[in-house]
């Protein structure tokens, strides 16, 4: 394999492992935050590419303060979803209320959810595709080695984005309040604090990084309602093999997943999906709560 | 206006039922639903159908099959079995025609289908025929594209991951073979992705002379294909056997990335597009604003239906398909002109797809440049001599 | 009066668990609860902190109405529960649970001088502070738990069971701790199995039984009583 | 959850209750003439069957989304051995079973240490996998899957042509799963499962190895879903991969969930049959059908979360009472979302 | 011979020593406590004794068979009951289906026979539900039998799972912090039934916090502190032992 190969296929894996690595710590703030399995991820990640559409393609504004932007719209269309749907389900569970009890209502929930803004979207922006035109078009071409500067742009974001949720969950209360209220509401709310909003914030935060990761990667793949179909397997997937409820595991599941399906496709082919599936399948068989997490249950 | 004309006397019209399905989940079936419910109202206020002396309007009752199995056969079911009707007009999606079919065969109802697989156009079907030109396409394109680059010899060809992928990627060898090309291999990428640079970089590190699109989805699908093809460095030429959505593709490739491309054009943007062609395209605008090149790639099956029940002057199905499967068809659309093909390649003896006639040209600095055409009969026979074996016409 | 309940009546579905129980605190004064199991201790607690709206009968604090407000508004007003159970957060650290407990003071001069007063109630905290707070001792935990509900600043301070599962020696040490927070002016409810220590505790005590009130008066009082050393006091 | 002793008491109304809905099952499609009601009960059939597998693991406390896999793999199973080996359906249909028991008896011992979310997205990845496999090799007839896979052969003067047949044939594999998970849930086997369910740690002082009784539904689960897996290849004559895809596994999940999930039985029977006849009667609804049964789905699980039968056994109290309550906190301005 | 021999049984959490080489026994029906500051390992021990954990050096022997590291239900299958420390129930459950649920090793019956439902099987069936009537009698629970477990008082809940433990036909019985939470008549009653339990036949090991409960009911006793043992002896012997008062009674008079 040559380096120039080998260099694009680096950051072919690092682009397509950050974008999950978004949704999935999205994902995990939701699960943990407030036991629900969000089926309906995927489409807030399409909504993201939407908004950014919205705001950077048809209205022209700055890059980064589009996604910016769809960042908090994502967030308050996450803060809108709780608010009408998953508070109602949560005021119907007791203490008592089973873990799989509470994580089956609330999976379907977010079903029913998902029919509604997917085949919303269809019917809503219509059926034409589109696309943004990248604000970073530029090939870097030095050495052999051939990147698009709009892929390492969405790296770097990325992580910039990794590292400031990083901070807001380890060094500020709100982050703090979080992890509280995943373990024990009422414990919390006996502090003063108002738990409800901390579940609101929860799920927008979580909605928010889903939104940020479609609005980050829309400039590289197409707006279509269709594209959130699909990514929610692979994010089930990453979170599953990175460990659920850990940071650390998120990213490293997130950037193997990149890495196994770039080299996996250039070394296997069309079996490369097959191939990674089992492989992960073998991973769990050792470590049942996938690489970083604690206990699985 | 319609409401200006005064209305046929009521007692002479019947209705005739018509069934469809399509997946309402999808742009391509949505777009194809519209079509539908724009050129079937014009046609009964037109001309309707007249079998017998008797004039009837067509009435086309169409269900979403969610583009699944048992989606399409839950809405074949219920045309065949609740709505009653004998004729199934516009399915796109091999699974669910497929489904489809093992209602529709037993019950002898007439299907003009968009899929052409060997699993629908097969020797034990005999109430099924294949709209779609895909697969007889192919065989003018390649002399194009040897004409406009005369030093490529190699080819890649990039094709979805899914039986209709498979099966063009595979039919486009042999015909790019038959034209003196070495197929150096093909990729695959399962259909919803949106991340093609791991393709384009395998695509790239095969170094093809030329890279062809087999089954691609016309829209920013293939747009993504091809700039990833050009973000990874690829300078060769590019062949399309789809008529791609330009706007949709432009939205997301650079022009750069088209450039040199030769294609199958759409009929509405030939030097001289034929009056039913521009007639469509003005029609659509109209009443949808947003003109979409994808919605006329299924509709020749209504023009085949209307002509094969005018030709054969009868409702009864069986009678209809023993016709024009024993005689062919030929009929004119928006398409362009089209007719009823054997496929002896699939063993299959009467007339059960269709070619149609095309246009070729190249893409050149942000637009089509017209190359020619071809005509329905001169494709038959370019198939006859592509695919080995038998008779097309 | 510091908190004044009327006639309430508290339901578990079609169950009534507290039938027109009325109870007073004033300021400074540490009262008791004592009761049999399912008596309905726990839930009179509930009530008044928030947790457990009641059917009927209403909770005053500080002149204000409190039945109807939600739990975190009525710990703003003033009090703090150290829930049954101890309830500490155990994935988070000693100083993050403190942190927790600390959410309602604004200024960071104030959160000093609230956690320095803590480190004196309970110098083992500040050893522990970067530790799990679920992998201290029960006797660690109730201190953490004590401790949490004293950041709120609390005119009234509620304690279920704080020596449920402690050893001997640390219920000892929960005893002066209690008397320590009531001599800085916090008035405590008090709800103990160990009655003995209760009535020790407090100034007044109530009985329940069955949801009723059915004895109050001096502790020292009913320490004496027949029935309550008979049913209580295991005398 | 009804409490158990109570399920036994009034035995016979209840026997007489099952004789009935029994006689009604097999006379209904004798009153129906349209083929395509036939069709949509055999689906009903089969999807109830599989959302009673669901429903089975779910009484141990597993939620699965791998029901599709294992309803494929019963299907192609089937399909290979009766078009490629050339035996016959009843022939095939053991070792169908078979099949699917050793590959969930593979899989389960391994994967059903994980509980809680990592089994939902393990056997969510196991579904995915199988319908990749299946895409992928060509031995198993790859994207565009298998067609003219022939119907059982008769037995004696039962011939498997009509849609009346399928549906007796559909009916026999939905009673028989009915029966026999009855059978198991009011056994000692059915009260480990529910043991398991509340507290695995309770169940494992008690000599229940929470484990093995977890592998054991989750291969009965599996043969079960094969059965209706290969009744459906049967059926339909043709299989593609994209018919058992992960949606596949959470529509199944609908079902129980909607029907009523403290009704093991008869929950995945009310719920398929809603969730199967209802979107083909809002199908005047065009590309307005998704968001309406998005919606209705919505509307179940947040007002009526026991389910359609859970609402219908104990209708949720629309007194009086409740309705002044609301009324009030409406009028005095405060927010509904108490967290108690 | 012991009932249940520990030998030098070590427990390392991380880098907390939650045990270091504690050895003792229980001999059959009596009535042991185990006693020590929060935090000695005394829940731990008991996760030891009924499979949770799996002790890092050291061996226990039940019945001079060694179940050191055996899964949790075969060791219950064996004969050791336990309650835990936390109310631990099927609490979406009635009391009655409780106990019920835990005479599981009642059966004898084999599996497939209880699925089919056969006339032994069913007869079996009825035995145990007398069975599980008379426990709950017996734990004064039968006025209560249709409550939902998740709706009783906590003292109650105790007595619950002690009325499952003893479906479980255990010979050795494991509880941990049986009266907490309980006042003093509530422990006398309690206590009580401890001693029938073991004229049932059934030896117990139990945790408790309550000195005058543990003082009057034990016959032996073994004080833990800091994982290590610290004594063992009478009950009169540890009250008056000056590292227990110091450690853990303080100047409490009992
Ligand atoms: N969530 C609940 N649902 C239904 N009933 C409940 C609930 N919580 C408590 N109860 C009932 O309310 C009554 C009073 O319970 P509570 O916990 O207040 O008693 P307590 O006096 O605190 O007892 P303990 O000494 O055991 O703590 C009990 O009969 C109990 O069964
Ligand atoms: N699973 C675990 N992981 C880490 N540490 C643990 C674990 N279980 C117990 N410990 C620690 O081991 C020590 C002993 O705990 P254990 O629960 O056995 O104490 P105990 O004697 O039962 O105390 P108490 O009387 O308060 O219940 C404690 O410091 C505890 O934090
Ligand atoms: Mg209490
Ligand atoms: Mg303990």
């Amino acid at each position: 394999m040559s380096l120039s190969l080998f260099v694009q296929l680096l950051v072919n894996a690092l682009t397509i492992g950050s974008i999950y690595v978004l949704m999935v710590l999205g994902l995990d703030i939701i699960l943990r935050g407030t036991k629900i399995l969000n089926f309906a991820h995927g489409q807030l990640y399409m909504l993201g590419a939407y908004v950014m559409f919205l705001f950077f393609q048809a209205l022209h504004w700055n890059f980064l303060l589009s996604l910016a932007l769809t960042g908090l719209a994502l967030g308050l269309v996450g803060m809108l979803i709780y608010l009408g749907v998953f508070a109602t389900l949560a005021r119907r569970f007791t203490p008592t209320t089973t873990f799989s009890y509470r994580l089956l209502l609330s999976a379907m929930a977010s079903v029913g959810l998902m029919m509604i803004l997917q085949q919303g979207t269809l019917l809503g922006f219509g059926t034409q595709e589109r696309g943004i035109q990248p604000p970073f078009p530029q090939i870097i071409d030095s050495f052999g080695v051939r990147v698009s500067l709009m892929r390492l742009a969405i790296i770097l974001a990325s992580l910039v984005i990794c590292v400031l949720l990083y901070l807001l969950m380890n060094k500020t209360s709100l982050g703090r309040l979080m992890r509280a209220v995943s373990y024990d509401p009422e414990a919390v709310t006996l502090q003063g604090v108002n738990t409800f909003w901390v579940f609101v914030f929860c799920f927008a935060l979580g909605s928010a990084l889903a939104g940020l990761a479609g609005g980050i990667i829309a400039p590289v793949f197409s707006v279509t309602p269709a594209m959130g179909q699909d990514v929610i397997f692979l994010s089930l997937l990453v979170l599953l093999v990175g460990g659920i409820g850990s940071y650390r595991g998120t990213i490293a599941g997130g950037l193997l997943i990149g890495l196994l399906l770039s080299f996996g496709f250039q070394l296997l082919g069309g079996v490369a999906e097959l191939f990674v599936f089992m492989l992960v399948i073998v991973i769990l068989i050792f470590k049942p709560g996938g690489m970083l997490g604690e206990a699985a249950e | 206006s319609p409401a200006a004309t005064p209305p046929a006397p009521p007692a002479e019209v019947k209705t005739l039922k018509i069934g469809a399905s399509l997946p309402f989940t999808d742009s391509m079936g949505i777009d194809t639903k519209k079509a539908l419910e724009m050129i079937v109202p014009a046609f009964n206020q037109a001309v309707g159908l007249t079998v017998k002396g008797q004039k009837y309007n067509l009435d086309f009752v169409i269900y979403d099959d969610k583009y699944t199995a048992d989606g399409g056969r839950a809405a074949v079911e219920r045309l065949v079995n609740e709505d009653k009707v004998q004729f199934i007009v516009g399915q796109i999606g091999s699974a669910p025609i497929v489904a489809g079919l093992t209602v529709t065969e037993p019950a002898k109802v007439l299907v003009f289908c968009g899929g052409a697989s060997d699993k629908i156009i097969n020797p034990n079907n005999k109430y099924v025929f294949g709209t779609a030109v895909w697969r007889t396409n192919l065989p003018p394109l390649f002399p194009y594209l040897k004409q406009a680059f005369p030093n490529a010899k190699t080819i890649v060809n990039l094709s979805p991951d899914d039986e209709t992928g498979k099966n063009l990627a595979r039919d486009n060898s042999k015909v790019a073979t038959a034209a003196g090309f070495t197929v150096l291999d093909s990729v695959y990428y399962p259909r919803p992705t949106q991340d093609f640079a791991p393709f384009a970089t395998k695509v790239v590190s095969l170094n093809p002379d030329v890279v062809n699109f087999p089954g691609t989805a016309a829209g920013t699908s293939f747009g993504l294909q091809l700039k990833a093809l050009y973000e990874a460095g690829y300078k060769g030429a590019l062949v399309s056997p789809m008529p791609p959505n330009l706007s949709e593709v432009l939205s997301v490739a650079p022009k750069e990335a088209l450039e040199g491309m030769v294609t199958i054009m759409p009929p509405t943007d030939v030097p001289n597009p034929s009056s039913m062609a521009s007639q469509y395209q003005k029609d659509w605008t109209a009443k949808y604003g947003q003109w979409s090149v994808a919605s006329l790639q299924w509709i020749p099956a209504f023009y085949a239906f209307v002509e094969a029940v005018k030709k054969t002057d009868s409702l009864d199905p069986g009678a209809v398909a023993s016709n024009i499967s024993a005689n062919g068809l030929s009929w004119e659309s928006a398409n362009g002109k089209a007719m009823l093909v054997k496929r002896p390649d699939y063993k299959n003896n009467r007339f059960c797809d269709t070619v149609s006639s095309l246009n070729f040209g190249k893409f050149t600095n942000g637009k089509y440049e017209f190359l020619g055409s071809i005509s329905a009969e001169d494709l038959a026979k370019a198939n006859e001599a592509a695919f080995d074996g038998g008779s097309w016409k | 009066m510091l908190l004044k309940i009327n006639n309430l009546t508290i339901q578990y579905g079609k169950a009534e668990v507290i039938k027109g129980l009325s109870l007073e605190v004033s300021e400074k004064e540490i009262i008791t609860i004592i009761g049999a199991n399912g008596a309905g201790k726990t839930t009179v607690l509930r009530a008044i902190s928030g947790l457990k709206p009641p059917a009927s009968g209403d909770i005053w604090f500080r002149d204000s109405k409190i039945s109807g407000l939600r739990a975190h508004e009525i710990v703003r007003l003033g009090i703090s529960h150290v829930p049954e159970g101890r309830r500490i957060l155990a994935p988070l650290s000693v100083a993050e649970n403190l942190e927790i407990g600390a959410y309602l003071i604004k200024t960071k001069r104030e959160k000093e001088t609230a956690f320095q007063n803590i480190f004196d109630h309970f110098p083992v905290l500040k050893e522990r502070m970067k530790q799990l707070a679920g992998s201290l001792s029960g006797g660690e935990q109730q201190m953490l738990a004590i401790a949490r509900a004293l950041l709120n600043q609390p005119r009234l301070l509620m304690m279920d069971e704080p020596s449920m599962g402690l050893s001997p020696l640390v219920v000892e040490q929960v005893g002066r701790i209690i008397t320590d927070i009531n001599n800085r002016g916090i008035s405590i409810i008090l709800v103990e199995q160990n009655a003995r220590m209760a009535l020790s505790l407090a100034g007044r005590a109530y009985v329940l039984e069955a949801g009723k009130c059915v004895l109050e008066g001096e502790a020292g009082a009913l320490a004496n009583d027949e029935r309550v050393k008979h049913a209580y006091l295991g005398g | 959850m009804k409490p158990l002793n109570k399920l036994t008491q009034g035995r016979g109304k209840k026997l007489l209750a099952a004789a009935v809905v029994l006689v009604a099952l097999i006379i209904l499609p004798l009153c129906i003439e349209s083929d395509y009601v036939k069709h949509l009960l055999i689906m009903v059939c089969l999807g109830a069957t599989l959302a009673m597998t669901f429903s089975m693991l779910f009484s141990t406390g597993l939620i699965t989304l791998g029901a599709a896999a294992f309803y494929a793999v019963g299907a192609y199973a089937s399909t290979l051995l009766v078009m490629n080996a050339g035996l016959s359906f009843w022939l095939a249909l053991p070792l169908t079973l078979l099949a699917a028991a050793v590959l969930a008896l593979g899989f389960g011992a391994i994967f059903v240490r994980n509980a809680g979310v990592a089994f939902v997205i393990i056997t969510l990845i196991f579904a995915q996998v199988v319908v990749l496999a299946a895409g992928q090799l060509d031995f198993l007839g790859g994207w565009g899957g298998i067609i003219g896979i022939p119907r059982p052969d008769s037995i004696g003067p039962i011939q498997f042509t009509s849609k009346l047949s399928f549906y007796y044939l559909a009916l026999a594999v939905l009673l028989l799963t009915a029966l026999v998970f009855q059978a198991l849930y009011s056994s000692r086997i059915g009260r480990a499962w529910r043991a398991i369910k509340l507290s695995p740690n309770l169940a494992g002082t008690l000599g229940i190895n929470p484990y093995r009784y977890r592998v054991l539904a989750f291969v009965i689960a599996s043969i079960v879903a094969a059965l209706a897996g290969s009744v459906y290849a049967h059926y339909s004559q043709n299989i593609t991969p994209d018919a058992f895809g992960g949606w596949l596994s959470i529509y199944i999940q609908l079902y129980a969930v909607l029907g009523g999930l403290e009704f093991y039985i008869l929950g995945p029977v009310i719920g398929s049959l809603v969730m199967i006849f209802v979107p083909e009667y809002l199908r005047i609804m065009k590309e307005w059908e998704p968001i309406i049964t998005g919606v209705l789905l919505l509307v179940i699980i947040l007002f009526f979360p026991g389910g359609i039968l859970g609402t219908v056994k104990d209708p949720p109290g629309l007194s009086l009472k409740k309705f002044h309550s609301l009324y009030n906190r409406l009028k005095t301005g405060k927010k509904l979302d108490k967290s108690s | 011979m012991p009932l249940l021999l520990v030998k030098n049984v070590t427990k390392v959490f991380g880098a907390l020593i939650a045990l270091r080489d504690v050895s003792f026994e229980v001999n059959r029906l009596e009535i042991l406590g185990l006693i020590g500051p929060n935090g000695a390992g005394k829940s731990t021990l008991f996760n030891l004794i009924s499979g949770f954990h799996r002790p890092d050096k050291g061996k226990i022997l039940f019945k001079d068979t060694e179940i050191t590291g055996l899964r949790v239900d075969r060791i219950a299958g064996m004969g050791i009951g336990r309650i835990f420390q936390e109310p631990t129930l099927f609490m979406q459950e009635t009391v009655f289906e409780n106990v019920f649920s835990g005479l599981h090793r009642h059966y004898r019956e084999p599996a497939w026979k209880a699925f089919l439902h056969t006339r032994a099987a069913n007869r079996e069936e009825a035995v145990s539900r007398e069975k599980a009537a008379e426990i709950l009698e017996f734990m004064d629970l039968a006025a209560m039998r249709d409550e939902l477990a998740a709706n009783l008082p906590h003292g109650h809940q105790r007595s619950l799972a002690i009325a499952i433990a003893l479906a479980c036909e255990p010979e050795l019985l494991l509880l941990d912090e049986p009266v907490t939470g309980m006042n003093p008549s509530e422990t006398a009653v309690m206590s009580d039934k401890i001693r029938q339990i073991r004229e049932r036949g059934i030896t117990v090991l139990i945790v408790e916090h309550d000195m005058r409960a543990v003082m009057s009911l034990c016959d032996r006793i073994v004080v833990l502190n800091l994982g290590e043992k610290l004594v063992e002896g009478t009950p009169d012997r540890i009250k008056s032992d000056q590292r227990v008062i110091e450690a853990y009674l303080g100047k409490q008079v009992i």
